[in-house]
């Protein structure tokens, strides 16, 4: 019930952000609030199976993910350390585009994360930050693969392939 | 003051001359995933031109053609990459 | 307006060189992504032309719909053309 | 504001440009996916915050509308940019797409 509540709410919200400056009662008008109320409703009942999974070896559900703290934090990361290591790598890569250096390889790292969610967020960090890209997972320990376009060392840390991401996924997703 | 439209026209011919170098890849790839790829480079090219070209024509709908379009195309290049893997 | 018959210009390029691959390409699985290319520019050019719904609906059905059918389809029978 | 939007659409039509470069240049298929991915990906945050400064800098209803939607399309594109880049690339490593000049394979050795 509580995990229907909060899918419907999170679909309301983005509603309301989408049908601003409509009308006049605060920014929207009245017909907007009552159709988006409706439809995000429709919309909770047919998607909380799988917004909010069980977590991976607890048994509580994730809705620690709806702290505001943890809004706050993940917007931090986004245009703090995500932002710089994102520009670095789009200059590296571009580096290589033009000069044609590279020696790829596949290599392994163990960052011992414990929550999907934060699983996902390392994977796609690790994607678009320099020089790695995230291929296959390890569904038991949440070892991932990473392709890695300059190898330095055949068996890294995870520091030395992403920097600090271990650490916020941490923080942000547990 | 404010930016002539024809900057956002311009900008969006750029997008689609690199739309057609990532068709040529589409063309002469030697395995599925090359394919697939250039396939998705088009789709990122495609949505933000969308948003320029909104901000060209002044309409804010069109802004709300590239979310959808955004979304949907995922799920495209899902099926294709589900299907290479064997699954589905 | 020289830059706009350009943007057209190119968009139907693109849609024509996305039908000749689909014709063209011997592995169909490759014809099917090339496929979806072409309807993705188709759904561009009726953008431009300043028609957002039928824009909506060929985003709909020529990227999700039209791909998922033709995959499953590709699933149950052969994925290589016959000589 | 004008100078701040010609230069955002200068850095972002460079990076898109590199991206597609990319895909022509690089030998096999996980290299052109870090090109691609990580170069279009980062121009088209580039040229989309062009148009937002736009939506801000016009100022009035329409124009802001306009400005929100704009971050809520690069939000659904930053969501389905990597996460779409990985799913190809498992694809491509299970049908059997080895990477080329590779100097380690650990997913290799592990099956």
């Amino acid at each position: 019930m509580l995990v229907f509540l909060a899918t419907s709410l999170v679909a309301y919200v983005l509603y309301l952000i989408l049908t601003m400056f409509t009308g006049s009662v605060g920014l929207w008008s009245t017909g907007e609030l009552i159709a988006g109320a409706v439809l995000s409703l429709i919309a909770g009942a047919i998607a909380y199976r799988v917004a909010f999974e069980k977590e991976r070896k607890g048994e509580k559900n994730s809705l620690r993910v709806l702290n505001p703290l943890r809004f706050i934090l993940f917007l931090g990361y986004l245009v703090g350390p995500f932002f710089i290591a994102m520009a670095r790598a789009n200059i590296d890569v571009a580096y290589r585009v033009i000069t044609g250096k590279i020696r790829p390889g596949i290599v392994k790292i163990s960052p011992n994360l414990k929550t999907d969610l934060g699983i996902t967020l390392l994977a796609n960090s690790i994607t678009l930050t320099p020089g790695t890209l995230s291929v296959d997972v390890d569904e038991e320990n949440g070892d991932l693969y990473v392709h890695w376009i300059n190898v330095k060392n055949p068996e890294p840390s995870p520091e030395e392939v992403c920097g600090s991401f271990p650490y916020w996924a941490r923080r942000i997703a547990e | 003051m404010i930016v002539d439209p024809i900057t956002f026209f311009i900008v969006a011919a750029c997008f689609l001359l690199f739309a057609i170098f990532s068709m040529v890849r589409l063309g002469l790839g030697p395995t599925a995933g090359d394919r697939i790829v250039a396939l998705d480079t088009i789709n990122t090219l495609v949505v933000a031109g969308m948003v320029v070209l909104a901000a060209a024509y002044n309409e804010v709908i069109f802004v709300d053609i590239a979310i959808i379009y955004a979304l949907l195309s995922f799920v495209g290049t899902l099926y294709v990459a589900r299907y290479l893997e064997g699954g589905l | 307006m020289i830059v706009q018959a350009i943007i057209q210009v190119f968009i139907l390029v693109l849609i024509l060189a996305g039908g000749i691959l689909a014709v063209w390409l011997r592995d169909l699985l490759a014809a099917v992504i090339a496929l979806a290319g072409a309807s993705l520019l188709v759904s561009l050019e009726f953008y431009i032309l300043q028609a957002p719904d039928v824009a909506i609906a060929e985003a709909g059905i020529g990227a999700a719909l039209t791909t998922a059918i033709y995959v499953i389809a590709l699933r149950r029978t052969h994925r290589k053309e016959k000589e | 504001m004008n100078i701040l939007i010609y230069v955002l659409f200068g850095i972002g039509l460079t990076f898109n440009g590199l991206g597609s470069f990319a895909l022509l240049r690089f030998p096999d298929v996980y290299t052109r996916l870090h090109g691609a991915t990580k170069c279009t990906t980062f121009g088209s945050i580039f040229t989309t915050a062009a148009v937002i400064a736009y939506g801000f800098a016009r100022g009035g209803g329409a124009y802001h509308t306009l400005a929100i939607h704009a971050i809520i399309a690069l939000i659904a594109l930053l969501l389905t940019n990597p996460t779409g880049a990985h799913a190809i690339a498992r694809a491509a490593y299970r049908s059997g797409v080895k990477p080329k000049y590779a100097v380690v394979d650990k997913l290799e050795e592990k099956k």
